[in-house]
This record gives structure tokens, sequence and C-alpha cells, in this order.
């Protein structure tokens, strides 16, 4: 099967010149290759974004990491150091967010292991993907509510510096979700469209455990008394 | 998340906007960098001027000073805030607009795609954001001159809690520091942006045969700089936040208890001053490879083209810059020495600080050593690309001192440390920016330059250069603080002279850049058409079919590589060189 | 063109090299009694940094010289050995070299920084503030009084902040100048009331930053008596370049009498 | 003072063109000439001031150097008991014509001289110009600090050698603003912001308000070191009222 109709997850033959010529572009690699020409950026398996993902990915990585440091450093440092008991709905949106993921291998699961595209769109139309967008907005409310409820105790930004980095930490991550959702929005329009990539996907997909990870993360970093 | 599929039919861009303004075209957005770096870099300069003068002369009036500024200079006369309002400018600008923009950002985005033989970046909508951002930023940080009482004063290193305490600590220090934290953040999500790109292209978008081997030194140096920017910038996106909301928020991330400034008591409490170096510092150190990598890369390529034959050691030079790339991350304390951090880490930061100077002496060697029994050509490109290779050992030497927390007793915070970053990251990098200049410049605008006016301004750039800053070592030596307004020390008297020399020496190499300007606008309009190869170079952006290459680079058909990009000194049908897309095959291929 | 710039190379190396040779702007003569490593040191390197820059500009020069505009029949040549032969060189000569310079450097380091204040040394507190220095003596008790921030006031010359209440106090002497007595070792406990500042005195070698938040302390011993000058090396604010003090290295007898002379001012 | 004479004067005459009609209904049009004098003094011996150490800056300790050891003017107490730099203004019975009247003539001058404020403190009216001078070739900084509740925005400037005067005025009443130079931490005085006629201790204690209608007032001396006094005061046409204050020593 040629590696563009592999990539692409529908019926629909994509707009693109099937210049099929696959050669390694590994490192080091001396022969001389054959084909006439070139190949050009949508003749790509997997096409960068899947490299992309990854170059986000360590981004926001090395972003968190400063920030864990500073907290460290910062309550290390720090006279005022006030603990503050997490609200209880963090966790039951971890739980949410957990659950996203699930639905998001699922709906992946479904558009890529089908035999032929054909059944794959007769057989699918996304509904694990809004159930995974679902599922993010909650999470981004439920934080929201989380917000609400420490100012109701009077914990604001610049109560302590726990409060503080309680606030940068969270409001930071919820961006991200954000963007993910943003991802997921886009990659459900393809798929209507019928131009959805298997590598799109698997990109979008990828971010979203990363994120969800990442407040796992996050909620243990926010949790522990160091 | 855009997709290639953004560009997969890339058809030619129509509408003002589109061509020339939000263009999608990564050579478009590269001039955009060039451009923006060039303003930028005048600017600095402009301020780099006024700050001699005021060293040289105190109470010296500058006519016309006065519109800089609503009340920093009464009667034309400098106040001390404002002196420190434009060194904190000149090093922001010049750090993050010019040096970090034009030989990563402008040449990167121009060259890259077309060396590797692709059509344009992946992601060319997040490239022009790339762009936008880091000039919106540009704009915020300038327009701190206009606002309230002006930029904030507390240098471009921004030690907190000078910077973190707000408008109590002095002019500037209110909304001037909002908006320089809030301009590098900006600049910081640009850079991120285009380091995005210019990963994903070097890893996905090398044409059929372009194996990683056979890249350009460019290439290799722009990848090597976007993935330390990754580390960098993201580091101080972080930073600057918590800046912002110490100001505006209230909080105390940088200002520790009990502050008193002014005899007022201040509000915040508990934070840590040295988290801000430790952050600054992380990104800081890095941030001067991410300076002078790219500087490299295009030294060691114009190098190669212009004594005819390769460097000695493709896999040598790689491996340094990569080692380079890598211990920058564990030699960022350095800067701390004398800060109160544990004299036992200033001891575990000083050695590998001493073991960065191997990698980069054995680039030094490398270049100097491939020079022997070469043909080098003397052109203006070649000439900044050797003069580059004498300012890095000039600069470079200097850190022998100042990796050594024994010595950083007497030279830390002296005009040694501000001669020593100037030569080997600023006037180094800048050298490298000229030398790309006189080289790419047939490419990137379809016509030369005027050689002699070239020449000239060598001439005059390198001479002026070591005027400048050789000097700054010896009164160094001699105790010179930087960073003072004016020379009140009783010790400090005698070496007034020298800072005169040193204006005069800085007022007329600013001057021969005025050679270059002119040569660079005049030629980019009616200066003489290039032909398609001036410099019989073999890398891929001379195999485009016209001088600026068309919308897609390559036409319909991308470029096949068979050789590695310095096929020099070898007997082929061309003559002293085989181009990287050339299919002729030599019967021994010369190394 | 290339012959001219050989020799403007060499011009501009020699030209860098003859102030450092000839001493023209030293470093100012060390009183201190931890100073000598250092300045050995900086002469250490100073040699082995010379001759680095030298060889390597003149050896560029040559080349430029000698390879430049050569006819197009003259055959190209490789550098004898290789990069092999350069990457060893590197790591023998420069690995070595700043292997020393890190071992011989941690010792004169070691002496300022990990050697304790002796139990004897005479405490003398400093305040760092924008701009000024301030300096408190504890006075005949030998005993600091308390001090609180909320108490500092320029206005009323309270720079401490001293508690009035506090009996420990009263004979607390502040000067805007520092005296010390030759030949004695001071431990001098630094604290900066806003923003970062440092304190350095080329002719003592001694160079510590103020951290806001953190007590330091350093500690020296003076060997000839005069007046020095302390500045301010941390970028501080728009009086950063007036922020200075100075510093006046006594006989015990001329010491006694400062400090009665600055108690009477009190 | 005479500055300040021909200011009252001038201002007097301007009262009798413009605020006719406002004083026809309370004083019969009487002139606004009259005036409340007398004398501040400070009882028990007054507090030992510190002496200032310049020794930072080099210019100001050769200023001084033939004159006698410079203090603190926190308490400047003259012959007799009088005590100096005092401000007395009228905090009530003025009328909001008085009030609003802003003072024309030469701005008070607030100069800087052998890196001392001098006049330590400068009362000035509600919007009324002042101006900042240096008569030093050091570099100084002038550094206002109102309290940010009373709407007075903060300012912080350099005046090196030879620059022209800093011309401002205050847009609210403020008693005291404190002033510093962050260059020289011991130089430290106070702009004093009040409505309408004003006046400050000479080194005798004395003082006089100039430029009154008759009328009933509440007079208030303020003094930094001893806060404020009051008292009530009638001023008749045409005969001037006096009214002398006393502070306590600590």
């Amino acid at each position: 099967m040629a590696p563009i109709l592999d990539d692409l997850l529908t019926v629909k033959p994509p707009d693109v010149p099937d210049k099929t010529a696959d050669i390694d572009n590994g490192g080091g690699n001396e022969q001389i290759p054959v084909a006439p020409t070139g190949r050009r950026l949508a003749d790509y398996s997997p096409p960068p974004s899947s490299t992309a993902i990854w170059v986000v990915i360590a981004a926001i990585t090395m972003t968190f990491a400063a920030l864990t440091s500073a907290l460290i450093i910062r309550q290390a440092s720090s006279v005022d150091w006030r603990h503050l008991t997490l609200p209880r709905i963090l966790y039951a949106n971890t739980l949410v967010l957990i659950l996203s993921s699930i639905t998001l291998t699922i709906a992946r699961h479904r558009l890529t292991s089908s035999r032929s595209a054909g059944e794959r769109q007769a057989g699918h139309r996304g509904q694990w993907l809004y159930a995974t967008l679902f599922l993010g907005l909650l999470f981004v409310g439920g934080q929201w509510v989380a917000w609400m409820q420490l100012r109701a105790q009077g914990l604001y930004l610049a109560t302590n510096p726990n409060s503080s980095f309680f606030y940068v930490l969270t409001v930071a991550h919820a961006l991200h979700i954000l963007g993910g959702l943003c991802g997921l929005a886009y990659v459900i329009r393809k798929l209507n469209r019928g131009v959805l990539r298997k590598s799109t996907l698997d990109a979008a997909a990828r971010y979203w455990h990363f994120v969800d990870l990442l407040w796992i993360y996050l909620l243990m970093l926010l949790w522990v008394k160091i | 998340m855009a997709t290639p599929h953004a560009v997969h039919h890339h058809a030619p861009p129509s509408g003002f906007l589109r061509k020339y303004v939000f263009s999608l075209d990564h050579k478009v957005i590269g001039k955009q960098y060039y451009d923006l770096a060039l303003l930028a870099v005048i600017i600095g300069m402009i301020l780099s001027w006024l700050m001699r003068l005021h060293l040289g002369w105190t109470n010296f009036a500058i006519p016309g000073l006065h519109f800089l500024t609503k009340s920093g200079a009464p009667g034309n006369i400098m106040t001390p805030e404002f002196y420190l309002q434009l060194m904190t400018m000149h090093g922001t600008i010049m750090v993050f607009f010019v040096l970090t923009t034009a030989p990563f950002a402008a040449f990167g985005n121009y060259f890259l795609p077309i060396q590797v033989g692709a059509e344009d970046m992946p992601f060319p909508h997040f490239n022009m954001m790339s762009f936008w951002v880091t000039c919106v930023g540009f704009l915020v940080l300038i327009s701190s001159f206009v606002f309230s009482d002006g930029p904030t004063l507390a240098g471009w290193t921004q030690y907190a809690p000078l910077s973190a305490v707000g408008a109590v600590a002095g002019p500037g220090q209110g909304l001037g520091e909002v908006l320089w934290a809030s301009s590098i953040g900006l600049f910081c999500i640009g850079q991120l942006l285009g380091s995005l790109n210019f990963i994903s292209t070097t890893l996905d978008l090398r044409t059929k045969g372009m194996s990683l081997m056979r890249l350009p030194y460019t290439v290799w140096a722009w990848f090597i700089t976007s993935c330390m920017g990754l580390g960098a910038f993201a580091v101080l996106m972080p930073a600057c936040i918590f800046l912002i909301l110490d100001h505006v928020a209230g909080t105390s991330f940088f200002v520790p208890s009990n502050l008193v400034i002014n005899d007022q008591l201040q509000p915040h409490a508990g934070g840590s001053t040295l988290l801000w170096q430790h952050l600054f510092w992380f990104f800081g150190h890095p941030e001067v490879y991410i300076a002078i990598i790219p500087a490299m890369g295009i030294t060691s390529h114009i190098l190669s083209n212009n004594i005819r034959r390769p460097l000695l050691s493709y896999k040598v030079i790689l491996g340094s810059m990569v080692t380079l790339a890598l211990l920058s991350y564990m030699v960022y304390g350095h800067h701390m020495f004398v800060s109160g951090m544990n004299p036992v880490s200033s001891l575990a930061f000083s050695f590998p600080t001493l073991i960065i100077t191997i990698p980069a002496t054995i680039m030094v060697l490398i270049w100097i050593g491939s020079l022997y029994g070469s043909k080098i050509r003397i052109n203006s490109a070649s000439l900044f690309a050797l003069g580059f290779i004498s300012m890095f050992v000039s600069g470079g030497v200097s850190g022998f001192f100042l990796a050594q927390p024994s010595i950083d007793i007497m030279l830390h915070a002296t005009y040694f440390v501000v001669g020593h970053f100037h030569l080997v990251m600023a006037v180094a990098a800048i050298f490298g920016i000229f030398a790309g200049t006189y080289f790419w410049f047939p490419k990137m605008f379809g016509r030369m330059m005027n050689e002699t006016l070239g020449k000239i301004h060598f001439w005059l750039t390198f001479v002026g250069a070591y005027c400048i800053f050789m000097p700054f070592h010896y009164i160094g030596i001699a105790g010179n603080v930087r960073r003072y307004q004016a020379f009140v020390d009783d010790y400090l008297q005698p070496l007034i002279p020298v800072h005169r020399f040193i204006t005069v020496a800085a007022l007329l190499t600013g001057a021969a850049q005025l050679i270059f300007l002119y040569n660079f606008f005049h030629s980019r309009f009616w200066g003489k058409p290039a032909p398609a190869n001036p410099w019989e170079c073999t890398s891929l952006e001379w195999s485009t079919p016209s001088s600026p290459p068309p919308f897609d680079n390559f036409g319909p058909n991308l470029p096949v590589v068979y050789h590695d990009a310095y096929q020099y000194g070898v007997q082929s049908s061309t003559g002293d060189y085989l181009m990287q897309a050339s299919p002729e095959q030599l019967p021994a291929a010369k190394q | 063109m290339a012959k001219l710039f050989a020799v403007t190379i060499i011009l501009v190396a020699i030209l860098s090299a003859i102030p450092i040779l000839i001493h023209k702007w030293d470093m100012p003569p060390d009183i201190s009694t931890h100073g000598a490593l250092i300045d050995k040191q900086m002469s250490e390197t100073m040699l082995e940094a010379g001759i680095a820059f030298l060889a390597a500009q003149f050896i560029l020069a040559i080349f430029i010289w000698k390879y430049s505009n050569r006819s197009k029949e003259a055959k190209i040549r490789t550098f004898p050995g290789g990069a092999r032969v350069l990457v060893v060189a590197a790591f023998l000569l420069v690995g070595t070299e700043v292997l020393a310079l890190g071992v011989f450097g941690a010792k004169a380091w070691g002496e300022e920084y990990f050697r304790p204040p002796s139990p004897d040394a005479m405490p003398i507190q400093v305040q760092a503030g924008q701009f000024a220095f301030y300096f408190r003596y504890p006075g005949p008790d030998g005993k600091f009084g308390a001090t609180h921030p909320a108490m500092i006031s320029e206005a009323t010359e309270n720079f401490f902040g001293l508690d009035p209440n506090d009996p420990a106090g009263k004979d607390d002497i502040v000067t805007a100048e520092m005296a010390i007595p030759v030949n004695r070792e001071i431990h001098l406990l630094m604290h900066s009331k806003d923003v970062g500042h440092s304190f350095f005195v080329p002719e003592l070698r001694v160079h510590q930053d103020f951290v806001p938040g953190l007590d330091l302390s350093v500690h020296f011993t003076a060997t000839k008596p005069g007046k020095y000058e302390i500045v301010c090396t941390q970028l501080c604010g728009l009086g950063h370049y007036n922020m200075k003090a100075y510093l006046y290295v006594f006989s015990q007898q001329d010491f006694d009498d400062w400090l009665k002379k600055e108690a009477a001012l009190q | 003072m005479n500055g300040k004479h021909k200011l009252n004067v001038s201002a007097a005459a301007m009262l009798l063109l413009f605020g006719g009609l406002v004083y026809s209904v309370k004083t019969g049009g009487a002139p606004a000439d009259g005036e409340i004098s007398g004398t501040v003094k400070l009882d028990g011996t007054p507090p030992h001031m510190k002496g200032i150490d310049m020794s930072k800056d080099p210019y100001c300790v050769k200023f001084h150097q033939n004159g006698p050891p410079v203090r603190l003017e926190d308490v400047v107490v003259g012959e007799g008991g009088g005590l100096e730099n005092v401000v007395l203004y009228i905090s009530e019975g003025l009328s909001a014509a008085e009030l609003s009247k802003v003072p024309s003539g030469p701005p008070p001058e607030f100069d800087q001289k052998g890196c001392m404020y001098t006049p330590h403190v400068l009362p000035m009216d509600v919007n009324q110009k002042y101006q900042v001078v240096t008569s030093d070739t050091t570099t100084h900084n002038i550094h206002p600090l109102p309290n940010p509740m009373t709407g007075n925005i903060p300012w912080n400037e350099s005046q090196p050698a030879g620059a022209p005067p800093i011309v401002k005025a205050w847009q609210h009443e403020e008693v005291a603003i404190p002033v510093k130079c962050n260059i020289h931490p011991w130089m430290h005085g106070y702009f004093v912001v009040v409505k309408g006629p004003y006046g400050v201790t000479d080194d005798k204690g004395s003082y006089t308000i100039k430029g009154l209608p008759p009328g009933n007032y509440t007079v208030t001396a303020w003094h930094e070191q001893y806060g404020t006094q009051t008292q009530k005061v009638t001023v008749a046409a045409g005969k001037p009222a006096t009214a002398n204050f006393s502070f306590k020593a600590k």
C-alpha cells in the first residue's frame, strides 16, 4: 500500500500529486538516488508534524522544568511558605482528564484499525473525538471552579508564595490544554472534510496524552509537602 | 497545529500583504528578520555613541538629546538614570534583536530550507507568526522610551530585586520594567516558533540524497542553535512571567522580605533574588552561543568556499559545535562567582568553563590549519570570515581569566568583562553577519555589492573594533567598574583619557558602518546584476533557477544531492569545485 | 591586499600586547594577606593566554600571507597530519593548561573562601543601600544592638534601623567611612537593605556581592596603612556610579582615635 | 521674604478686582490685607542633632571643610528658643475663592547647596509652580515621595551640574511631602503643600501669614518632628492678629 494512502484516513484522495518516492533519509547514506526529482513537502510520510510535536513537547517540558525548579528554590528560601490544601475538585478533574485520554485512544483505534478507508469513513464520524473535546472543556471548567473556590477562601495570586505557584502552574497548564483542544477541533474539521492524515491525528493524540501526564505531574508537585 | 497541507500546493503568493507583509515565504520572512536586525543595530549603535560621548565627556550637552526622553536630559545633559536606561536598551536590543535575529533567524530562515533542498518551511504560518511576534516585541521595547519615565535602568541582566520591586527603585522601574519583561517574553515565543520550524525542516524536509553528513555547516549551526533555543527561551519565558507578576500582581517570586527603599518598608516577602540569577543565566549563557554558533557555521561555510578546499575535518567541526552547545548549559554559574553562591559550586562551575575552551580551540585550529596549503581568495566575505577568526581568538583568550573564580575576584563586573564579551560575542558574531551578507547578498537580492566599498568597510571595522575593545581589557585590569555613568572615584580619574580614546574610536568605527549601509542599500536596488554562482560555491542555494530564487525555490523539481557540501579543490568539468546537485562523478572524489 | 591584511593582524597583535608587557595599566598593588596567590594566578594566566593569543594571530597572519592569491596551477596541500594532530594538540596543550589553571586557581580561591575567619577576627558590619555604604562598629561592649528594618530612616540617620531601647545598641558606632587596624583580621558581616550591591576593594583583592535576603560575610587582613576606595560593582540604580566609601587602614593607635572621633559624632 | 511679600500684595490686588463680591457679603468689601504673625518656640532643651558624614562625595566635604560641622536639620532652634522650619497655614475659615486662589509671582525656590537642601522645608500653595535649582557641581537627584492616597504623583529626576531648574507644581494638598536625594542619602527636606496663604518660621522662629481678609480662622502650625498645633485667630480689618505657638521638646 502506497505510503500516501496509508497516511490518509479517508477515501477522498488528497489533493496531492502522488510522487511516491521513499528513500532512506537517515544519516550518512552515500548511495546515489535514482529518481529524477526530489520529494515535495506533501510527499512525506510521516510529515514534519510528528517531529514538530516532539519539539513542542520538549519546549513545554523545559518551561515546566524551570517552573518546578523555581518552586523548589523559592520554597527552600522562603520564610512565609504556607501549605494550601488543594480543592477536592482537582481530583475529579484529574479523572476527567484521564478519561479524555482514554476516549482519544479509542477514537484513534477506531479511526486507524479497520481495514479500508471506506469502512473507516462508513463506520465512524468521530464521536469519540467529540467526547474527548467535551471532556477537555469539562476539565478546564473544573479548573475554573477550583480557582473560584480558592478565591472564596481568600487565597489570591499574591496571598502567599504557594498560592502564587498554584495559580501560575495551573493557569499555564490550562492554557496548554486549551491549545490541545484547538488541535482536536482542527483534527475533527479535517476528518469531516475527509482530509485527515494519520500523522496529524497521531500528533494531536501525542500532545494530548502529554498534557495529561503533565497535569498528573503538576498535581503531585503541588500536593507533596517538600 | 499547522500541517504540511498548508503549503503542499505552494501557489505563488498574490496581493501586496501576502507578498511583502504577512508573507508565508521563508525567504521574505528571512529578509524581514534581516531588516529588523538592521534597524535594531542602527538604534543600538546610536545609543552606544551617546553613552560613549557621555563617558568621555560627562556633563557635555549633546544637542537634541532631550528629544529622546522626558526628563532624562535637562539642558541636553545626560542624567545618571538616562545613561543606565540607554545602556539597558543598548544591551537588550543588541543581544536579542541583533545577535539572535540576524545570524540565526534572518539567514537561517532564508537559507536553511534552500540549503537542505526544500521548497519552504513545514509550518509557514508559525514562521510568519515567529517574525511578527518578534517584531511586536521589538516595538514594545522601543515604546518604553515614550511611556512614563522611560525604559528600565536595571541592565540587560535585570537582576532582581532592582528589577522586581517597582517604580520606587528608580526611574523606569515601573512601567518601563513591565514593558521590558513583556517584550522579552514575546521574543521568546517568536524564537520558539522559529526553532520549531528550523528543527523539523532540517530533520524532515531534506531533499533526496541530502543525508545529515552532507548538510552544509550553516544548516548544522542553525539546527544546533534551534535546539539550544528550545532550552534557553523556554526557561527565560517563565522567568519574565514571574517578573511581570511581581510587578502587576504583587507576588514575591524575586523580592525577599524586609527591603527598605527610600525609607519605605516594601510589602513583598520571602522571595529569592538568586532565583532570578539562576533562571536568567541558565538562559543567558546558552544565549551567548546562540549568538556565536551561527556565525561559526557561516564562517566555516564561507571559509571553505574561499580557500577552495574543504576544512580539515567536517566531523570535528560538527563535534565541536555540539560540544559547545552541550557545555554551554553547564557553565552558566560562572556569571555568579561572587554573587553569594556557595563557593564550592563556584569551583564546580569553573571547571566546565575552562574545559569549554577546548572545543573552541579545536575549531580555531581547524580553521587556521585549513588555511595551510590552500588557495585563499580575498574578497569582502572572506576578509570578514578571516577577521572573525582573529576576533574570536582575541575575545576567547580573555575567557581563560574569567573562567577562574580567583581571578574573577579582580575582574568581575569590570570593563575586562565588557571587552571580553563584546569581542567574542558581539564583534565576532557581527563579523559573521557581515561575511554572510557580502556572501549571500547576490542570492538574496540578485545583485552584487560593491567590492571596493566592502573592503574599505572591512579595514575600518577590523582596526576600529580592536581600538575600541582592546583598551577595555586594560582599564578592566586596572579595576575600572562597568555600568558607571561617570568616573568619580579617585583611582578611576587617570583612566578617563583611555575612555576618551575609546569614544573617538567608537564614533569613527560607527561612521565606517555608514559605508556598509550605503553599499547595502545602493547595491540592493542599483547594484550590477549577479551571475548565477558568483563565488563558485557548491551548496544548494546556488543551484536555484534564479537569484533571488522563485517562490518555491527550485521550481517544479527539487534538486537531488549527489555529493557532500564541500567538493572544492577537485578537477571537475566546472572547474575546481563540484556542485552538490551535479550528478557528475569524479574518478576519485578528493576529500 | 592579503599581505597587508597579514601585516595588520601582526601589528594589531603586537600593539595589543604592549600595554600589558610594559604594565601600563596594572592591577593596584596588593595590600592583603591572601592576595599574593591571586596575583600569581593572574600573571600565570596572562602568560599562557598571551602566548596563545600571539601564536594564533601570528600563524593566522603567516598562512594568509603565504597562501592567498596563488596561481591557478598551484596545487593544494593539506596540513601535515590533518585534523587529528590538531585535535590532539588542542587536547594536550589547552587541556593541560586549563587543568593546571583550574587546580591552582582553586587553591587561590580557597585561600579566601574556604578558610574560616579566626575567632578573634574583628567584626564589622557593613550595610549597602541605594547609594551608600554604612558601617557599624559594636563599640566598647563588643555587641551589636538589635535592628529592625521598619526603623530604618535616612531622614534621621538611623541607617541600620537601630532599636533605641536595646542597651547593646547604645554604644554602637555607625560611620559612613570604614577604618580598620593594620595587620588585624577583619570579619566583615554584609547585608543589603534594598537591592543587590557589591563590595569591591581592588587593593584588598576582596570582591563580594550583597544579596538582599542573605547575610554574607568576608574576612581579610590589610597589611599596609593608607587610604583606599570601596566601590559598588553590582548595578543598583541611578546612583550606582557614585556608590563608594573610603577605607582607611590605620595603626591600632590611629584607629582607636578615629573610633573616638566617630563616637562623638553619633 | 521679599518675593513672598510682593506675591501676597499682588494677590490681594487680584482679590479686590475679582473676589470683591464674595467678600462684600462677609466683610463689607474690606481689602484682604489682614495678616497673622507671631513666633514659634521650643520649650525644653533642643535634641542633639547627629553630624552628617559626607565623605562619600568629596565635593560635599570640600564645600563644608572650612565651615562648622554639618548636622541634621530636623530640629533647628535659633536664639531665644525660636523654632525654625515650622510651616503655618490656615486650616479653617477661608472662603472657597480664597482656597482656590493660586499665588502669582516668581515660583518659590528649592536650592541644593553644599549637598544640603535650602530651605529645608518649602511651603507652597496647591497648583503653585515651584522650582528646584542646584548650586552644586556634583549631580543631585530629587525624589519627592508623596502619600499615594493624596493623588499627588511622585517623581524622581536627576539634576546634573549646569542643568536648568526643574519647575513643577503639586495638584493636591499634602502636609508634608518628604524629599530625598538618592545619590546623597543624608539630603532630606519637605514640600508642604497647603491651600491658601501660608507662612514659615525663620531662624528666630517668627512668621507672618499675609493677604488675609478679615474673619475667623484656625491657624495650624506644622513641624516635621513635633507634628501640628492649632489656634483660633480673628483677623479684624486693618489690624494684624498674632498667634504664638510653642512645641514641647521630646
